[in-house]
């Protein structure tokens, strides 16, 4: 282990919290818990990162009283690609969203283990259903 | 910097631009728009191709007044001139082949917001073969995971929106590994463009400094990428996603979209992360081994699977596993073999997914095997596609798959012995397996079954798809016969790529 | 401010954690409201104040919005009559 | 059919072949089932019972449907253990390499190279943006801001794809989706109602001040599109459709979120077209710190403003009620 892990609470705190938003995604069964596991991973990346551009006594990049020096300003770079992350986590989530409504008024569940199970019993039925059609078939 | 030189550049915005206008057009003007657009991509594609081959050179478009480490930029040479030129080929293809099963599948008001969605796929896949930008690159990933999402719930029922849901939690789940490796490789080198930060990557690698946050972050960008490309112990989601949509959907989502991942998988090998000092890494083993049991369990399979487009869709799987196999085996060779079968599955998958509908409507909608029976004899034109394609599959000479075979097996000769024996086992395995499943499927198509001729009357013969058709069989015969060129082509362009 | 930091990074958890728990829905969603709140100071206590207004418009706002009115629209349709007669 | 070999039944061989086939018995392990003793019947009755058995059993749903999860169980488990070792690989893998990255603050850390210095002694010279940030994403980094738009707008796509009621729908989705809206309907409520009367303007307001000064103040086209897409909804749960459908229907979503993309996307082309050829551009940065400054910047941050808007209030409707 290095050094930085005494300092480095942001990224610690955007580790497991992508790990929780990780196993949310994965093992919740529920869909709605589903996507805010997403959006928490999604988050936890955004911390991690605002956290890198981050330098110690420094104000925001907003140039204020003419200051253009390096010194005075924390790195901008960050910010800008969270900016562009937030809303692509916004636009995946309203789609999962809309996909959760759709699923919802199929199945009338939000359960995703309970709709795979569904989904394997219209199949298997749907394939004896057709063997039992071919047998009688034959057999008349 | 001569016109044709902005080609590149024009082919994205020309796609997005297109994509973006499709919005208020109605569904028929969106279709046609979509078709001119693919068409005017492959010209400008096959310009540029020219030109990088006539002169031999490799160049950076700067998007902006800002040059490298500052601005975006885009990246040209023949091999992502030849990837356009392909992917632009075989979008349109894809597309005209599934046209009437376009037109009874989708919507008629929802019809302008599928073609929006391909318009924009095109834009998205351009964009990853040509950046040079990491940042970039994420942006775009994301694009095609939602257009890839939008294609297969296109046809809405209740399977293909599970199979929807399934695509994007594996999606984001890579999406999201690729991300933070990219926050990571920013904290250490201070650059999103891959040149800069590549040679930022070779100081750090000189000062010893960072060593571990480095082969961290390659693991999470390869896995991410890996996963969202499908590779074996990834690949759950793609039987369904690919088994139930509208056929041009299936064919775009197993021969572009998993291709687009890999492509700048390969190229973030060479520019940043030094392919070379990969060789030296266990990642390219590990990708090598997953590669392996990928070419086997996937055709086992598709051996288990009845149902035909499933099956087809589990023997992507397998071919997904060819292409990370040539990565893995770390030598040049092998990722020329791995291009060209990027290439070359493209070709054979778009037409086994763009006939297999043809067979199954003369069949009585059914897909198994046992109703498919006497299918080519009822659909001659189509039997003879899905005959084509599995040949091809199998690795017949005269045709691509073979020369894809060949390839992979010359370029196993360069590796290490025991990579060398691994993957001509694996190889010989993987194309006895593809025999068993695709020989056993063109027998049950080609075996009489009078009682069922009477299915055939209903059936509809589209000219477009049939033309469509037609050049999918040319290419999969042009590129078997004609592939010198091609591969020379990938030889070079891979010289000028890093 | 290294405190306020630590304490505000440990809320962030802890809302990670009970979103996961809660047995309500609904619950999980102002949990997660929540949780963007957070994160919007933290990114001000960052110094990134273009974060902290997206992120307090964009999560807390638009994204929660969108989460309550799924929800709702989910219970309209388990209380529709019709759809239960034909299932 | 003819009748299976009694030494094949149950052999390994069999069990290898179904497993090939990819069958599942579904009352597997659960049922007795004896083979009828067949030198009490002949061929033909034999395969009548077997043809009845093999019915009864397929169409007994509660041990099929048993089955069917059991299978699925035994999968789910082992997919759950794996994603927690996996989860817990990570968690080790990711806290390795944090501690080993530039610590917290580091004036010193690499990525504080020429790339950021530059952004932001030049920044203001060459993009003519007080906010750094917006600076950054609308002109050096212009091209991801770009696809980011577009990200949203294929969202939007999605979304209309998915839940969007249309004239061939089938019959009564209209009349359903609108009787499930009356669960959202407000039934007048006067307080909800005076007090959007003085915060809707003031939201929709502050929205706009948040687009224009993107480039002078922190927010920009996207938090500034965000706020007034709230705005709107708050106006919408308050005073209903019928209200807000006299000046935002979708044929004036749909209007401004293109025209505000070809915008940019003209714009955008010409900046790198003129940026790669090394062409003159005829776009000045402006005095810094006034409104009309600092080139393209503020106009696409109107677009961005206006896309966000519309694309916001379309997902908040069409959740609703599929349809404005």
């Amino acid at each position: 282990m290095g050094s930085s892990i005494y300092t480095n609470y942001e990224e610690i705190a955007a580790v497991l919290l992508f790990v929780i938003g990780f196993l949310n995604l994965l093992i919740q069964p529920n869909l709605v818990k589903k996507i805010i596991g997403l959006d928490v991973m999604d988050a936890a990346i955004y911390l991690f990162l605002a956290a890198k551009g981050y330098i110690a006594g420094r104000t925001a990049p907003i140039v204020t009283d003419g200051i253009l020096s390096a010194d005075h300003y924390i790195n901008p770079i960050p910010a800008g690609l969270v900016l562009t992350g937030i809303v692509v986590s916004v636009s995946v989530s309203a789609v999962m969203m809309a996909l959760t409504i759709c699923l919802y008024r199929e199945y009338r569940t939000l359960d995703l283990d309970e709709i795979l199970v569904m989904l394997q019993e219209q199949e298997t039925a749907q394939l004896q259903r057709i063997q039992r059609d071919e047998r009688e078939g034959r057999s008349a | 910097m001569s016109l044709i030189q902005n080609f590149p550049f024009f082919t994205i915005i020309l796609s997005m631009f297109s994509g973006i206008i499709s919005f208020i057009l109605n569904g028929k003007a969106a279709k046609w728009l979509h078709l001119l657009m693919t068409a005017a991509v492959l010209v400008m594609s096959l310009v540029t191709l020219n030109w990088c081959m006539v002169n031999n050179v490799s160049y950076t478009f700067m998007m902006g007044h800002f040059p490298a480490p500052w601005g975006n930029e885009i990246r040209v040479g023949t091999l992502e001139a030849l990837m356009a030129v392909f992917f632009a080929l075989l979008m349109l293809l894809s597309v005209l082949g599934g046209i009437a099963n376009l037109d009874r599948d989708v919507q008629d008001s929802k019809k302008n917001l599928f073609y929006s969605m391909l318009d924009l796929l095109m834009a998205s896949l351009l964009a990853l073969i040509y950046t040079n930008d990491l940042f970039t690159a994420y942006v775009f990933i994301e694009i095609c995971t939602l257009t890839a999402c939008g294609l297969i719930m296109i046809q809405k029922s209740g399977r293909n929106y599970v199979s929807a849901i399934r695509y994007m939690i594996m999606s984001q789940i890579g999406s999201g590994l690729f991300l933070i490796g990219l926050s990571m490789l920013y904290s250490v080198t201070g650059h999103l463009l891959m040149t800069p930060a590549s040679e930022a990557l070779a100081q750090l690698a000189k000062s010893g400094s960072f060593d571990v946050p480095l082969e961290v972050i390659l693991i999470l960008m390869t896995v991410g990428l890996a996963v969202k490309s499908g590779l074996y112990p990834f690949h759950t989601w793609i039987p369904d996603s690919y088994g139930y949509t509208t056929p041009t959907s299936s064919a775009i989502l197993s021969s572009l979209v998993s291709k687009g991942y890999i492509f700048l998988l390969i190229k973030l090998f060479y520019r940043t992360l030094d392919f070379n000092g990969l060789e030296n890494g266990k990642l390219l083993d590990i990708l090598f081994v997953l590669g392996i049991v990928g070419m086997i369990m996937g055709s086992v399979d598709a051996i288990r699977e009845d149902n035909l487009r499933r099956m087809t869709a589990y023997s992507s799987v397998a071919q997904i596993g060819y292409i990370f196999m040539g990565i893995g085996l770390g030598t040049t060779a092998g990722v020329e073999a791995a291009l060209f079968h990027m290439v070359s599955h493209g070709a054979m998958k778009a037409l086994l997914f763009v006939c297999i509908p043809d067979l199954v409507d003369v069949s009585g909608g059914r897909a198994d095997r046992a109703g498919l029976t006497g299918a080519a004899r009822r659909n001659r034109f189509a039997g003879f596609a899905f005959t084509v394609g599995a040949m091809s599959m199998v690795g017949i000479p005269l045709l691509t798959g073979f020369v894809s075979k060949y390839l992979f097996a010359a370029a196993a000769t360069g590796a290490l012995r025991t990579k060398m024996l691994t993957a001509w086992i694996a190889l010989a395995i993987s194309t006895t397996l593809n025999c068993v499943y695709f020989l056993r499927v063109v027998l049950a198509i080609y075996t009489p079954a009078p009682e069922k001729e009477a299915l055939a009357e209903g059936a509809a013969h589209s000219p477009v798809e049939r033309t469509a058709m037609a050049g999918l069989i040319a290419l999969n015969f042009a590129l078997g016969v004609a592939s010198p060129p091609v591969v020379w082509a990938i030889r070079s362009g891979l010289s000028m790529f890093s | 401010m290294t405190a306020l930091r630590i304490l505000l990074l440990i809320f962030l958890i802890i809302c990670a954690v009970a979103v996961s728990f809660s047995k309500r829905l609904l619950v999980s969603i102002i949990i997660y409201m929540a949780f963007s709140l957070i994160m919007s100071i933290l990114w001000m206590i960052l110094e990134s104040p273009d974060l902290a207004i997206t992120e307090a418009a964009v999560g807390a706002g638009v994204t929660s919005i969108l989460f309550f009115v799924m929800l709702k629209k989910i219970q309209s349709i388990q209380m529709d009559p019709d759809q239960e007669d034909e299932s | 059919m003819s009748r299976p070999n009694p030494s094949y039944e149950g052999s390994r061989r069999q069990k290898f072949m179904q497993w090939l086939k990819g069958e599942y018995d579904p009352s597997e392990g659960k049922l007795e089932t004896t083979e009828p003793d067949t030198s009490l019947f002949t061929d033909s009755e034999y395969h009548e019972i077997h043809l009845y058995l093999r019915n009864e059993y397929a169409d007994n749903e509660e041990h099929f449907r048993r089955g069917v999860r059991k299978h699925l169980t035994r999968i789910q488990k082992l997919y759950r253990l794996m994603a927690v070792i996996t989860a817990i690989f990570m968690t080790v893998l990711l806290l390795w390499a944090v501690s080993y990255e530039p610590s917290y603050g580091d004036p010193n850390a690499p990525e504080n190279n020429e790339v950021a210095t530059r952004y932001i002694e030049h920044g203001l010279a060459e993009t003519g943006a007080i906010n750094i940030v917006a600076g950054m994403i609308l002109d050096y980094r212009a091209f991801d801001t770009f696809g980011e738009s577009c990200v949203l707008f294929v969202a939007l796509c999605c979304v209309l794809i998915l839940l969007r009621v249309d004239a061939d729908e089938e019959a009564g989705s209209h009349a359903r989706e609108a009787m499930f809206d009356r669960h959202f309907e407000p039934k007048n409520d006067i307080i909800l109602q005076r007090m959007c009367r003085v915060l809707v303007p003031a939201i929709v307001i502050f929205g706009i001040y948040v687009v224009l000064n993107g480039h002078l103040s922190p927010g920009g086209g996207f938090s500034g599109g965000a706020i007034i897409g709230t705005g709107l909804i708050l106006y919408l749960t308050a005073f209903g459709f019928a209200n807000t459908e006299r000046f935002m229907t979708e044929k004036v979503a749909r209007l401004f979120s293109v025209a505000a993309l070809t915008f940019y996307c003209f714009a955008k082309s010409y900046s790198f077209y003129t940026g790669a050829n090394h062409l003159p551009s005829v776009i000045s940065t402006g005095t810094p710190g006034a409104i009309l400054s600092a080139g393209l910047i503020v106009y696409l941050n109107i677009c961005v403003g206006i896309v966000v808007a519309c694309t916001m209030y379309s997902f908040y409707v069409l959740f609703r009620k599929g349809g404005y």
